[in-house]
């Protein structure tokens, strides 16, 4: 299973990683989206997929999964949930104000005034 | 009795199993929108059902707990189903998908011609 | 032509209260359950996103006059105030402390600080996520 | 007492929090910003003189012990620099009065930037790796804010670029984290310490390690990783700009210090010689692009680079000069950016543009602002005895302490052009024909004069006063040199 | 043993079912379709973890289906405002 | 501790930031008359130490300014640094005396050049008078840096600029290469002190740092004292005005480089390279410097090269005086007389050179031209003003009875001497060392005739003149009148020099000798018909002639073209790094966020991958792996399979679907992984940002529905897909290494005896980790409110429409 999710993990990177290299502002920010989900199963993975009962000790098992890369994974898909819609937000008043909805058209920076 | 149950339980997952299987199907197959609306709503719902009620069996009897949470589920699931299946449906028939191609009437074709001007986002479907 | 969004108004009338409801209690419960500040603010904001959805931001405004970035603010006055708590106590920074409390009613309940804490943490992810919906969708 | 620790966090974030309920009320907001500033720099003096004289500081929060737990380390080495860090937040804080403007100040410009004060802070002092992200995004997402902030075109164009590359760069430290925890089982930066030093030279620690650089490295604008700094750095308003050039780049290079001398401190000579090269190439190209230019704000940004080339080069001659010029010359970096950015940001207000081609001649009307200029520039090409030289003396000693002899010739022959990229900027600007009469000045800078003063005099003491600041960057020194002691004081020796 | 093993059968028939319905998504043709194949896929995913809490022998996720549930329902009702009127969010319905 | 001598050193300093004050508030009078003061109290307290270092002794004082960094302020002053420090002060009384007529109250800019010229006295004063390397350091780069200012001084012209940038450049360049220098010697002996240092000198000797160290130092002297090739700075100084040429260019910034091969000399001189390369460069440059003097037609430029060649003269006899160091003792030691006639020159130069700028500087004022094809004939009009020329360039052509021609004898003497130094070779090539020294000093002779003749002789050429020439007045004259009346004392009676100034100087520059014994320089007009006598007479003739053939061809140009080779060599260098530079980022830098990505991710995966396997960290641990199942596998697919989708589709509206149904997957993943608080955080974010995702789409174009150039892109799918693989190797490898049990334990058995909480991840949240969450609210805080502010504040020069 670990093999599978690293493969995986680095599969959501490859496509991330695709749709940030195109230019279009849109699949940018959709692609940065994709990334973070990989970072998130691949931080879950190297935690160790043990198996366990999930970390609610009233389930009262004998084993429980790590539950330190739960919470950790938890505060990061927070945090790139707050990077995400500022990054469309951003996205869509770059396109307003400059009329680029393409990254090629964001060059030049001494074009104001 | 635990035996039973859990036999139970294995029956009404395999059949949800199978209703979800079939409703797939029924999205893969059928020829227009509002044809694979039915098949999604009706087969997914009660394959829902099965696999739910199978769950809440299953806690039931092994760690003898009755989880008001599993029927909210399926209330739920009952409620919003048709109101989700309806409102796409009238979507679609407002942004003007095509009907398939054996349909023998369109009801609404008055109103659809009212509603042209809903249509900018044309390009969001499908080329 | 307008259209009457008559069923799907009904609909979210009902639920949605429900929905709030539900919310509360992961909220309540985050300590033992799976839940909490995080998701029982987000499914409050799922609540009135789906109010949104159904009707439209200036009935949602008359019925809620919620200034949400404001809640932002006092959300993260209440998580840092539990910290800040800690100042008088002379305990390091953000210790929380918890105790069984016996009440007339309820019986025997469990009182955190955490709690405090995640109300913040709840008020501060209702406060965002309105927020941000909220001014895209009052953008013209 | 060991609470006051986390005061340099906490209280920019108080700040900020409370500035949220009255936004509109701009006097109120900068009074309070002003005051919450001063608080600052009180704490962290206070902070710096107990630690000197008690060793390190810890704090862990919650109270849960070490290794567990997030803790806060205060050693002179972080102290330092969230000193170093209030000192610059005032006086651009002030800049900011009479520059940002009314609109900008009333959409939570203060408050945003408390934030990133805290978060800047907040990474300079935690003691657990992913807490150290944390505080990344806390400052990256102020710096978000900030950058498109007022959201003029220009300033749109390039925050889009600036947020994706953090945004990636975000998500390979998480990925990043996540191999340290599958290879080490802690986030505890003292605890992995320990377990690194167990492992021994385990080839997995070096590839993280190496994956760490890159992160940092991307935060640090080094070589070949800078591509998003020139513009991002440019557009924003000036005392954002400068806030931005003093402290973000400085925030990954710290993470470097940290991490390779504390955590990746066993097999070097992999890491180490990736960091020597590349903090070479760092310098070059950083002059090679402040040469280029013939815009006083891009020649400024690509001397953020150089810098970031100087500094790291003390981290990859790995012995104690080479760390304590390092050290005095981030801090003094620090300090003498922000004083370039805010005298770069009052010359383009009285010259009414950033084309050198189209200034000349302030000396006429400005002469102090000139005066501040030259003395910046000699202090940022560390010219004795201003702030910039003890620094680069002690990195010169130490790189041939180390034996990286050329690596020496190239730093100097970067500082010499770094001169001459700056000094153009005072021949061009500040000398020559006066472009523009008294009446046709683009504006009054007379209230930007006191904190560029206040900046350059900070600057000039760190020059004259090395010896009053010696003994802390040596201590912080020493914390890199020997991480026993931070180990320690973190688990208290017992573990 | 065995019963473990229908539960997990129906898993994965539950899975392919997923899978199938996903190839509705990227299929179309029209957005409508999509979009129902992505509520489709929200019930099934509801099916899937209650199958899962069985396999699991857990009652950790039943929130999760419940969520699943709800939100299900607030995403079809999203896209279908938007594929009908372009906006999702109306400013105000009334004027 | 802080002396009065420290005061003394740096009294020019603080006087230099009280001259703005008293520019400011007492504009009446000429601010230079206070700033007079300073090199007057200065000169007479420097004075006062003839006695204490007369013979070897010397006065040192600590002030510890840095000694952590082996800083300190350590004043020393011996017969080398005395002899500076009057020099010094006693010009530059002088010179600013020669200021306050030279430059007018009402039209110059006071303020800013008495202070550059005090911070310049200043420095040379500590840069002369220090022990410690680092302080002196310092000073040399004080000295640069006004140097800088004062050529700029007018700095409305393009070639005051032009010229500053370029003496700034050069210095500055030699100056790190000093410091660098410094910093290796001192890593090899331990101590920044010059004392130290000489005290360690064996060691230093011994270690391979010796030569570069050397060199270095060498190279910052050489820049400094405007030594061929870095001579190119000093003629563009000469944009400067005039007094300050007369103070830098004859008596302390170009002798500064002196200052340092003399205090070094103890330390190298007993290496081959020290003695060729100083005796050397020094004879290039007097006769490059002569060459090119000729060529000129401007005043000041034939100053400025005679400078330069002057210059090499004191550097060839210092190193020629290299060789005395060869020897134990002072007896039988016949080189030490070129060490004495470095000094003495030194002092001559600075009188007559002195002396010369400031009449050039008088014909330029009174004239309004310094061009000779302009001049000629002024010699009845400014009498005055000729004597001083006609004393002045006698002496530098080192005739008699001027103080020139002593020490051109004994430069001469000291040349032919080095001839039978039996070591380095000198004795096979080494007779080219007096055939460069005479030549060179053949057309020394001929533009000092030209300065002298062509200014003041010949036909008087008014029309040509922008003023009415006339002489000036007294106060202008008084100065160089001073210096002329020295040039003919030191002539006289030189060997009053010798007890007081020279022979300590000399113990300075070879303290070994001086403790075996009195120099016993003698210096005196006659010494026979030696050698010398009839190269110096050859020197006349000949340059006579030379002269009398220019002047009738008046062509010179045509014999000796004008060569600016090293100059075009620093222009198009600097031209050329511009260039390029600019080319190079343009070419790199395009603004374009993909190409910076392609760059990062090339340069990540490389150094990845390259340490991944070039250490031999990859592994896989097949082990401990859990099993799959055929769900999982399946799940996998559709995971696979919605990211697909996103990748090529070309409708937004299908890649949110397909965004959503990959969140919905993912949160699947995490109820597999047993993980219920992420698979809701999960689900609920992912509909929240859906939601998002189609508010934002209404803002956006239509044109932006069908997302333009979807078609397959080769090399971003290589790039995207070696990272994607190299993170997955990584993790491989990663997760196949577990070396230590996590520290998880401690959360599951502590959260409900400590916490009380049974969910173990929200307690972790909420109090084990409870700063995380209080940071990550912080940031979702910041997010909400940027977008408010995005959204609603809107400057101006935003909005297209």
């Amino acid at each position: 299973m670990e093999i599978i999710m690293s493969i995986l993990a680095g599969f959501l990177f490859t496509v991330g990683l695709y749709l940030i290299l195109t230019k279009n502002l849109i699949r940018i920010i959709i692609g940065s989206s994709v990334l973070s989900h990989g970072a998130h199963l691949l931080l879950l993975t190297m935690a160790g997929l043990k198996t366990g009962a999930p970390p609610l000790l009233g389930l009262e098992a004998d084993t429980y999964v790590d539950p330190l890369p739960q919470a950790l994974i938890l505060t990061a898909i927070v945090i790139s949930f707050g990077v995400t819609s500022f990054i469309l937000v951003l996205g869509y008043r770059t396109y307003k104000v400059t009329g680029a909805a393409e990254t090629d058209q964001l060059r030049g920076t001494d074009t104001d005034e | 009795m635990t035996e039973i149950v859990d036999w139970i339980v294995a029956l009404l997952a395999l059949f949800g199993a199978a209703f979800s299987i079939i409703s797939a199907v029924g999205l893969l197959r059928l020829p227009d929108i509002f044809t694979r609306s039915h098949a999604a709503t009706k087969a997914a719902t009660l394959g829902v059902l099965c696999v739910v009620l199978g769950a809440f069996l299953f806690f039931m009897v092994h760690t003898q707990t009755f989880s008001l949470r599993f029927v909210l589920t399926l209330v739920f699931v009952f409620v919003t189903a048709p109101v989700g299946g309806h409102l796409i449906a009238r979507a679609a028939y407002n942004a003007g998908v095509p009907l398939a191609e054996g349909s023998s009437q369109d009801a609404l074709s008055r109103s659809r011609e009212e509603n042209r001007h809903y249509n900018e986002e044309k390009n969001d479907n499908d080329q | 032509m307008k259209y009457n969004d008559i069923i799907l108004q009904t609909v979210t009338k009902f639920i949605s209260f429900l929905i709030f409801l539900f919310a509360v209690y992961i909220f309540f419960n985050g300590h033992q359950e799976p839940g909490g500040g995080f998701i029982g603010g987000l499914m409050t904001s799922a609540v009135l996103v789906l109010l949104l959805l159904a009707f439209d931001m200036e009935t949602v405004r008359r019925a809620l006059p919620i200034d949400y970035k404001l809640m932002t603010a006092i959300g993260l006055v209440f998580a840092v105030g539990t910290g800040v708590g800690s100042f008088f106590f002379s305990v390091p920074f953000l210790s929380q402390t918890f105790g069984y409390f016996h009440f007339p009613v309820l019986g025997e309940l469990e009182l955190t600080t955490t709690l405090a804490f995640d109300l913040g943490v709840y008020l501060v992810v209702i406060g965002t996520a309105m927020t941000i919906i909220q001014t895209i969708g009052e953008d013209k | 007492m060991s609470n006051w620790l986390i005061l340099p966090v906490l209280v920019p974030l108080i700040a900020g929090i409370v500035a949220l309920f009255f936004p509109k009320h701009v006097t109120a907001q900068r009074t309070w910003a002003f005051i919450t500033s001063l608080i600052l720099i009180g704490v962290n003096i206070f902070l710096l003189t107990y630690i000197l004289s008690n060793g390190i500081m810890t704090l862990e929060l919650g109270g849960w012990e070490a290794p567990f737990g997030i803790v806060l380390v205060g050693d002179s080495l972080a102290v330092l620099l969230t000193t170093t860090t209030a000192l610059v937040a005032l006086p651009i804080i002030y800049f900011s009065f009479s520059t940002i403007g009314v609109e900008r100040e009333k959409y939570y410009y203060y408050a945003f930037f408390q934030f990133l004060i805290s978060g800047v802070s907040g990474a300079f002092l935690t003691g657990d790796i992913f807490n150290l992200f944390v505080c990344f995004e806390v400052l990256l997402l102020a710096s978000y804010a900030l950058i498109g902030h007022g959201g003029t075109k220009t300033q749109l164009k390039e925050s889009f670029n600036y947020v994706i590359v953090n945004v990636v760069s975000s998500a390979f430290f998480v990925i990043g984290v996540a191999y340290l925890y599958a290879v080490t089982g802690t986030l505890n930066m003292a605890q992995l310490s320990e377990r690194v030093g167990e492992a021994g030279s385990e080839p997995i620690i070096t590839v993280i390690a190496i994956l760490f650089l890159i992160v940092f490295g991307l935060k640090g604008a080094l070589f070949p990783l800078y591509f998003w700094l020139p513009g991002s750095y440019s557009v924003p308003p000036t005392a954002i700009g400068a806030i931005f050039a003093a402290l973000l780049t400085k925030v990954g290079i710290y993470s470097i210090f940290r991490t390779y001398s504390v955590i990746f401190n066993e097999d070097t000579a992999i890491t180490h010689t990736i960091l020597l090269v590349l903090s070479a190439v760092t310098m070059i190209i950083g002059v090679i692009g402040a040469i280029a230019y013939r815009d006083v704000k891009l020649i400024l940004v690509y001397n953020v680079i150089v810098a970031v080339g100087f500094i790291l080069f003390g981290v990859a001659s790995l012995n104690s000069d080479a760390f304590v010029g390092a050290i005095y010359y981030l801090l003094h970096d620090i300090v003498i950016k922000a004083a370039l950015f805010l005298i770069i940001g009052a010359l383009i207000t009285a010259a009414g543009t950033s084309k050198l081609s189209g200034m000349g001649g302030m000396i006429k009307h400005h002469p102090l602002l000139t005066w501040m200029f030259f003395i910046a520039a000699l202090a940022l090409a560390g010219v004795p005895p201003l702030g910039g030289f003890p620094g680069k003396l002690m990195l010169v000693v130490g790189g041939a302490e180390a034996g990286h002899y050329i690596v020496v010739a190239v730093m100097m022959v970067a500082s010499l052009l770094v001169l001459y990229s700056v000094i153009r900027i005072f021949l061009q600007g500040f000398l020559g024909e006066p472009m523009l009469t008294h009446a046709e000045q683009h504006g009054s800078i007379k209230a930007q004069m006191p904190p560029i003063v206040f900046l350059v005099a900070l600057s000039a003491f760190m020059g004259f006063g090395a010896e009053i600041m010696y003994p802390f960057v040596e201590s912080a020194a020493e914390t890199l040199v020997n991480p026993r002691a931070y180990v320690e004081a973190v688990l208290g020796g017992n573990s | 043993m065995i019963l473990n093993a229908i539960y997990i059968t129906a898993a994965t028939l539950v899975t392919i079912s997923i899978l199938a319905t996903l190839y509705r998504v990227f299929k179309g043709p029209s957005m409508p379709d999509r979009v129902i194949a992505l509520d489709v896929i929200g019930i099934q995913l509801i099916s899937l973890t209650a199958l899962f809490c069985i396999i699991l022998n857990t009652r950790a996720f039943i929130e999760v289906m419940l969520l699943l549930a709800i939100l299900a329902f607030i995403g079809t009702v999203a896209f279908a405002k938007y594929i009908e009127k372009g906006v999702v969010i109306e400013h105000d319905r009334d004027s | 501790m802080f002396t009065i001598l420290h005061l003394a050193i740096i009294a020019p300093f603080l006087a230099a930031v009280l001259v703005p004050l008293l520019y400011k508030f007492i504009p009446r009078i000429h601010t230079g008359w206070f700033v007079l003061i300073v090199p007057i109290i200065l000169f007479s307290y420097f004075l006062s130490y003839l006695p204490e270092v007369s013979g070897t002794g010397s006065v040192m004082k600590t002030f510890e300014w840095i000694p952590s960094l082996g800083i300190n302020y350590i004043a020393y002053v011996d017969g080398l640094g005395l002899l500076f420090a009057l020099l010094i002060t006693g010009i530059g009384a002088l010179v600013v005396l020669y200021s306050i007529y030279y430059l007018d109250k009402h039209k110059e800019q006071l303020n800013n050049f008495y202070t550059y010229l005090l911070l310049f006295m200043g420095a040379m004063l500590g840069l002369t008078l220090s022990d410690n390397l680092i302080v002196l350091y310092t000073f040399w780069e004080i000295t640069s840096i006004s140097s800088f200012l004062l050529i700029s001084y007018w700095y409305t012209k393009e070639k005051s600029r032009y010229g500053a940038l370029k003496s700034l450049l050069i210095t500055v360049m030699g100056g790190f290469a000093l410091l660098v220098g410094f910093v290796l010697i001192a890593s090899v002996t331990g101590t920044y002190s010059i004392r130290g240092i000489l005290e360690a000198s064996d060691q230093l000797a011994d270690s391979p740092l010796f030569l570069p160290a050397m060199l270095l130092i060498l190279l910052g002297a050489f820049t400094k004292s405007a030594q061929f090739p870095f001579h190119i700075w000093l003629p563009d100084a000469m944009e400067a005005p005039t007094p300050v040429s007369a103070y830098l260019h004859s008596a302390t910034m170009v002798k500064a480089g002196i200052y340092l091969v003399a205090r070094m000399t103890p330390l190298f001189a007993v290496s081959a390279y020290w003695f060729w390369l100083v005796t050397g460069f020094g004879l290039l440059t007097l006769i490059w410097g002569s060459l090119s003097a000729i060529r000129q037609t401007d005043l000041k430029g034939i100053l400025a090269y005679s400078t330069v060649s002057q210059l090499g003269m004191i550097l060839s006899m210092l190193g020629a005086g290299a060789a005395a160091l060869h020897y134990d003792s002072i007896d039988n030691n016949a080189y030490t007389i070129a060490v004495a006639a470095a000094i003495f020159h030194l002092i001559n130069h600075a009188t007559y050179k002195g002396s010369l700028f400031m009449m050039v500087g008088i014909i330029d004022h009174e004239t309004g031209t310094r061009d000779i094809r302009r001049l000629g004939g002024l010699m009845t009009l400014m009498p005055i003003s000729f004597t001083i020329a006609v004393i002045g360039g006698f002496s530098m052509a080192g005739l008699p009875p001027f103080n020139g021609f002593l020490s051109k004898e004994m430069f001469f003497m000291s040349m032919v001497e080095i001839t039978h130094f039996p070591q380095y070779s000198v004795d096979s090539i080494g007779i080219l060392l007096p055939i460069v020294a005479w030549t060179a000093s053949i057309f020394t002779f001929v533009y000092c005739m030209m300065l002298v003749f062509r200014t003041f002789t010949g036909k008087l050429q008014k029309e040509k003149l922008p003023t009415k020439p006339h002489e000036a007045p007294f106060g202008m004259l008084l100065s160089p009148l001073i210096l002329v009346a020295l040039v003919v004392f030191i002539g006289f009676f030189p060997n009053t020099l010798v007890p007081t100034i020279i022979e300590p100087a000399m113990a300075s520059i070879m303290p070994e000798l001086a403790q075996t014994g009195s120099f016993g320089v003698d210096i005196y007009f006659w010494h026979g018909f030696s050698l010398e006598l009839f190269m110096t007479i050859g020197v006349v003739l000949l340059g006579t002639a030379i002269f009398l053939a220019l002047q009738k061809w008046n062509k010179m140009h045509v014999i000796f073209p004008e060569n600016r080779l090293f100059n075009q060599a620093y222009n198009r260098s600097l031209e050329g790094l511009d260039r390029s530079s600019h080319a190079l980022m343009s070419w790199h830098m395009t603004g374009l966020v993909r190409d910076y990505f392609i760059y990062i991710f090339s340069f990540t995966v490389v150094l990845l991958l390259f340490s991944l396997f070039g250490t031999g960290a990859f592994t896989i641990d097949v082990e401990n792996m859990v099993p799959v199942s055929p769900y999982e596998a399946i799940l996998s697919l559709v995971l696979v399979g919605s990211s697909l989708i996103l990748m090529f589709t070309r409708s937004r509206l299908k890649a949110v679907i397909s965004l959503g149904a990959l969140g919905y997957t993912v949160a699947l993943f995490f109820v597999l992984f047993r993980a219920p608080d992420l698979a809701l955080t999960q689900l609920t974010i992912e509909t929240v940002s859906v939601t998002l995702f189609l508010l934002c789409f209404y803002h956006f174009p239509q044109i932006f529905d069908a997302l333009k150039e979807t078609k397959f892109h080769a090399v971003n799918f290589v790039i995207s897909a070696t990272v994607g693989l190299t993170v997955t190797l990584i993790g491989l490898s990663a997760s196949g290494t577990r070396l230590f049990p996590a520290i998880s334990d401690y959360f599951l058995e502590n959260s409900y005896k400590e916490a009380g909480g049974n969910n173990v991840v929200n307690v972790i949240l909420v109090d084990f980790r409870g700063f995380d969450t209080l940071l990550e609210i912080l940031v979702l805080a910041i997010a909400s409110l940027g977008v408010y502010s995005l959204i609603k504040l809107r400057l101006a020069g935003g909005e297209n429409k």
